[in-house]
């Protein structure tokens, strides 16, 4: 591999972790509390309003039912406006978090749900309010479970940030679809796909640390 | 002549090989390449229009037209880069006159390749299309298929190494070439190269069309050196289009 | 004075299963309360009513004249945490070690950390889990997360305290010390305690009045004195206490006939509640009637610091003067049946 | 013969922890074992390493001879399917209705459906569980999931039950009942069985012989009537029997006093465990002596079938005639002190 | 929306629900077994095989590292060994399901880890055999979990398939890109994300149905 290809290689892995890491932050800033508030409307013994419940459902699903590159796409002004341009690592940003937000949300229901029934019946028989039930009950309980959500979510995102590349926004995905897929040159894109493959499981070796840890 | 930096969309590939020595060439005369790659055909006039670029470098007059239509870019060609002329190729039959009736012929899917390919085999003689189509012609559009061919809409680095599968396919010579297939032997049919509204070229908005740093870019595209550079980088698979 | 709690005609449905009729009753401020029952008579469910962790499907739930039930959100929390609750499976946050568990209703209250460890430290010593502070609920063992379940449920110093079978789990030892630690804090800070037992020895030393549910309905609320004197007073709650029933010798049972026959003795039950100074029955009995008495089975017990005499005796002769005798001095004299005397 | 299944040296650790240190014992074909010892002793960790579901760090576990720590998979899975054992913390699956935990080991011991149904039917009566069949075990209370408990361990008719506190949540009666049932199982099949509980009373009306644990090892291993006879015998255990060490009652413990003084009266404390048929002690000393002797606590009570004699009584004199007689007639007579006359 | 553009999105949604399904069908044949293996070999009181947990974990976070797009070429010769073609709507479903069996098998060991240990225990005590463990504790205890990972899975199938437009797989994704996105008909476009986003509701209504009811 010449002294060229190994500092693109280097340059798209910086890339990609920008984007995955700072997508990833933005989907379990976004997506927890939608999943959360999911969660907590739609019990009889928290919040009981179903319907909100069903409303942001809907709403994570139309998200969810848009493909991607259509999504990068239709959030060009949005992407524009709040990052100034809609070009490049930075501005894909954008668009990732907008999709990793629903799926997140989605994954980090299914660990909630699996909370057992007794310990927000605990902490709301020490007079804890519904907050507390979450704050002390709920995210703890489900931690390990929202750990692994995560961890699948930030491999998820690395391959959505392979398609970034249609609005410029480079990475290892992207190196790999241009080198590998495009120009056929094996050498460039066996090395991206192993970069790639030690990138992946270093998230799924982190994540699973983390939750056997709090498990 | 003051120090310029000009963002400039291409998609990613080889041409990406190209541009670094385009940039070579345009430092001289004071001008510093900022290179944007796509992977996707639909974003670099949509950035170039709103400004996210100064000037890209990808498509051929048809695909712009269309999409300017659509989208009321304005935006101008300010200079030709080269032509790559498409084929069709089979490795079942050994002439045009083979393919039986039902045959599967493959397709690049992307807009302005499938029009393209759509309009060979018209020009071929295997079926026609509709002339309200103009240059963007779906497989829809397809009014008379005597052969009752069907025509496999394929991603445009797949319709060549999907050959196997297919009883031809109109391929872009570029991508023929890296799927293995033998240009000459193998080729059925292939476009004229007079006339051909399909020469890409350097374009940007129309406002910019005649500022101070277009002709010193174009120039640093048409010089020998890119000359070779895309005879080498392509084998022979595309055509430069400046004289 | 207004009772601290009272309940009124809760009744608790799930789906088409009544687990609670028509249930009414009240605890006064200070008052230790025994819940017992059969398996599945609605105790928990009950218990989780009190406090309004279960919205009964009817009735109403007064803490200090207010219903819990329709209470809002905001006032329910703050009752609450004048309320302790031992669940009956636990409830530990394995998220939390055993020292964070207890701190958590602390923390809840908004008592500052420092006060808090302090606190924690005091309840840990308390029910003896020193060491195990730093552990995980799953390390611990049945016993000891009980444990930890117990001093959660009293950091907040509540002035009401619920607790399903808060002590099955533990060996007699510790269940004597968790009950002389809440019969003290009973005494000293008038707490009132609501207690669900299957242990009828908790009742009978703990406890000063008893409610009991069967099938979902209160079939008896008296205190703990007048229904252990005589369970069998109400065929509803006799089953709960075959170890109060004193039994027959089984050597003996096999020979017994109810009526008499020649060279036969007679065995009898004698039952008392009241007797101030335990009775010399049996030895006046050999000194005024020169019999051999034989005790068969009990003897005196102490219940609510008062002696209840519960015995079967075996008497060679059963003389209109013995009888007379017996008579002035025990509550009940209860016939069983006849035993050869060689046996 | 040799035993059902022997235990040798077993120790286990958790981490830095050792859980058990050196446990070693045997268990006859058709007997009945309790484990007692406080909470956290490490009673449920013993009896997890007899059936291999906890690897114990030393030692060997004999099950007929074969040792289940070093046995091969295969042969561990046939042999465990031999072994009952009821949960401490029931681990019901609630994927599965009550009928169906129920029939799951008889699922797994391959039994064909049509006798599997039977079965099943016959164990949730039992067990008293009709009308719960296809419920699941989150909609049970305590006591029920006990029960579905018990009657899984029982399912496939096993050689050797494994029981952890599995009685804890049951009432009295449904105790007694459970209880009945395995004896009877006992008696007819041979049953072995080893219970860990915290109830004495199970203890002394159901066991045979007694392995207490304290701190992870054996200080006690002797059959029931031995340590029940006289508990404080062993310092190690004497706290697992309050009840039993039958207490000089609060009002004449505040008079007591170790030496005689004008117008006392003695307080005495019998003991005995052989008697076969009950003394009619305090009778003769009334009719000998002519005194009124008070029985202050205690009396008789059945153990293991035969008559065990602990009380408390008050003498107004104690000649060297009356302690002569006292000796001759009972194992052991203990001076507790001397309270006033009047009192 | 023309009587032809009807026909179009009909057939679309067609060819996207065969990927979908079959797709994820295998996923699930595919991905549990690879879950539970990757489970029961990694812990002490089954299978105790870390090392094969281990490499199992690997080729999985491998297969997932490797963008989609660059997956369904380099699959093309598999594809065709499998659906004897490269091209169209089944040969589609080799490449999906390739992708999506290691992204089940790590959504499904989330869940399967989250099962009660005691429940293992309950059926060792009973002489269950390993198999029998995974057969009547593990699989069924977490099968709430495992549906709604297969709802999250399906979803994210919708979103993959219309990548596979690039073989000619057709699909909603593929038309809502093709003729929506590059030929800027607007009213397709809308049109299909409409639809896609009918599929995904159902989708995700019909998986919550199930799982509620197990839970
Ligand atoms: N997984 C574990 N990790 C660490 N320590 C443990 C673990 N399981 C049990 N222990 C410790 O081992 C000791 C013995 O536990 P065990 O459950 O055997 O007690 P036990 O006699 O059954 O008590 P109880 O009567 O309270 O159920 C306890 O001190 C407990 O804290
Ligand atoms: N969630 C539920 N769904 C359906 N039935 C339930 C539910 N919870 C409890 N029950 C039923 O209600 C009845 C009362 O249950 P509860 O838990 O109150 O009994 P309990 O008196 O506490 O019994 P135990 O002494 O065994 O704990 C039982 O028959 C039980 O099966
Ligand atoms: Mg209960
Ligand atoms: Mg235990």
């Amino acid at each position: 591999m010449s002294h060229l290809i190994a500092e693109l290689v280097f340059r798209a892995t910086l890339e990609t972790l920008e984007m995955v890491f700072a997508s990833g932050a933005i989907a379990v800033l976004g997506g927890l509390p939608l999943a959360v508030l999911m969660l907590v409307t739609s019990r009889r013994d928290l919040f009981d309003m179903v319907w909100l419940s069903r409303l942001l459902g809907t709403v994570i699903d139309a998200l969810r039912a848009v493909p991607f590159i259509i999504l990068l796409v239709l959030l060009i002004p949005v992407t524009r406006l709040i990052a100034g341009t809609a070009l490049g690592t930075a501005a894909a940003i954008v668009p990732l978090s907008i999709a990793a937000i629903p799926y997140y949300a989605r994954i980090a229901e299914v660990s909630l749900k699996e909370v057992d029934a007794g310990l927000v019946d605990a902490v709301r028989a020490m007079g804890g309010t519904r907050w507390m039930v979450i704050r002390y009950a709920l995210i703890p309980e489900a931690l390990p479970g929202l750990i692994a959500g995560l961890t699948v979510t930030l491999v998820t995102l690395v391959g959505a940030s392979a398609m970034a590349g249609a609005i410029g926004a480079g990475g290892l995905g992207d190196l790999a679809i241009r080198y590998g897929y495009q120009r056929f040159n094996t050498t460039v894109m066996l090395s991206v796909v192993a970069v790639l493959v030690v990138v992946v499981m270093s998230i799924q070796a982190a994540g699973n640390m983390v939750a056997r840890r709090l498990r | 002549q003051s120090n310029t930096t000009l963002r400039i969309g291409i998609m990613s590939g080889e041409d990406e090989d190209i541009w670094r020595i385009v940039s070579t060439n345009a430092s001289k005369s004071g001008l510093t390449l900022k290179i944007v790659t796509f992977s996707d055909y639909s974003t670099p006039n949509q950035a170039l229009s709103e400004g996210d670029l100064d000037a890209n470098a990808f498509q051929h007059g048809p695909f712009l037209k269309a999409q300017s239509e659509a989208n009321g870019f304005k935006i101008t060609p300010v200079g030709n880069t080269y032509f790559a002329p498409m084929g069709l190729y089979s490795h079942r039959w050994k002439s045009l006159q083979d393919l039986p009736p039902n045959a599967s012929i493959g397709v690049p899917n992307d807009p302005s390749n499938e029009g393209r390919a759509l309009l060979l085999l018209q020009t071929l003689g295997i079926l026609k299309i509709s002339s309200s189509a103009g240059l963007l012609p779906t497989a829809l559009d397809i009014t008379d298929n005597p052969r009752n061919i069907s025509i496999r809409e394929l991603d445009a680095g797949v319709v060549g190494r999907a050959l196997t599968d297919l009883d031809a396919a109109v391929v872009n010579t570029e991508w023929a070439q890296k799927a293995g297939i033998d240009t000459i032997k193998e080729r059925i049919g292939e476009e004229t190269l007079q006339n051909n509204p399909y020469v890409c070229f350097i374009a940007t908005n129309a406002k910019d069309a005649s500022a101070a740093w277009v002709k010193p870019l174009v120039s640093a595209y048409q010089q020998p050196n890119t000359r070779q550079a895309l005879l080498d980088v392509y084998h022979g698979a595309i055509v430069p289009a400046w004289t | 004075m207004t009772p601290l709690l009272e309940i009124r005609n809760v009744s608790h449905q799930f789906g088409d299963h009544s687990a609670l009729t028509n249930v009414s009753f009240s605890v006064e401020q200070g008052d230790i309360l025994g819940i017992i029952g059969r398996s599945g008579a609605g105790k928990s469910t009950l218990l989780r009513c009190l406090c309004a962790l279960q919205k009964p499907t009817e009735g109403e739930i007064l803490l200090n004249g207010a219903d819990l039930v329709s209470l809002p959100e905001r006032a329910l929390v703050l009752e609450r945490r004048r309320i302790g609750l031992v669940f009956q499976h636990f409830n530990l946050l394995n998220s939390r070690t055993v020292a964070a568990n207890i701190a958590l209703p602390l923390e809840i209250s908004g008592i500052p950390s420092s006060r808090r460890r302090a606190r924690v430290k005091e309840l840990i010593e308390i029910v003896g889990l020193e060491g195990h502070e730093n552990k995980r609920p799953s390390q611990l063992s049945g016993g000891q997360k009980q444990r930890v379940g117990i001093a959660r449920a009293l950091a907040t110093e509540p002035v009401l305290l619920l607790c399903d079978e808060a002590t099955s789990a533990l060996d007699p030892e510790t269940t004597a010390s968790v009950l002389d630690l809440l019969a003290e804090i009973n005494r000293r800070l008038g707490l009132t305690i609501i207690l669900i037992t299957h242990e009828m020895d908790v009742v009978r030393r703990f406890a000063r009045r008893v409610v009991v549910l069967e099938h979902g309905k209160v079939v008896e609320n008296s205190p703990v004195v007048t229904l252990l004197s005589d369970p069998s007073r109400n065929e509803n709650i006799a089953h709960l206490f075959p170890d109060t029933l004193i039994q027959i010798p089984s050597d003996q049972k096999a020979y017994l006939q109810t009526d008499p026959f020649p060279a036969s003795e007679v065995l009898l039950r004698l039952g008392d509640t009241a007797a101030s100074l335990p009775s010399a029955l049996l030895s006046e009995l050999g000194r005024n009637f020169g019999a051999d008495i034989r005790l068969l089975n009990g003897g005196i017990t102490q219940v609510g610091g008062r002696n209840i005499m519960d015995m079967i005796i075996r008497l060679p002769v059963f003389s209109p003067e013995i009888q007379m005798f017996l008579k002035n001095r025990c509550q009940t004299v209860e016939v069983l049946g006849y035993v050869p005397s060689d046996r």
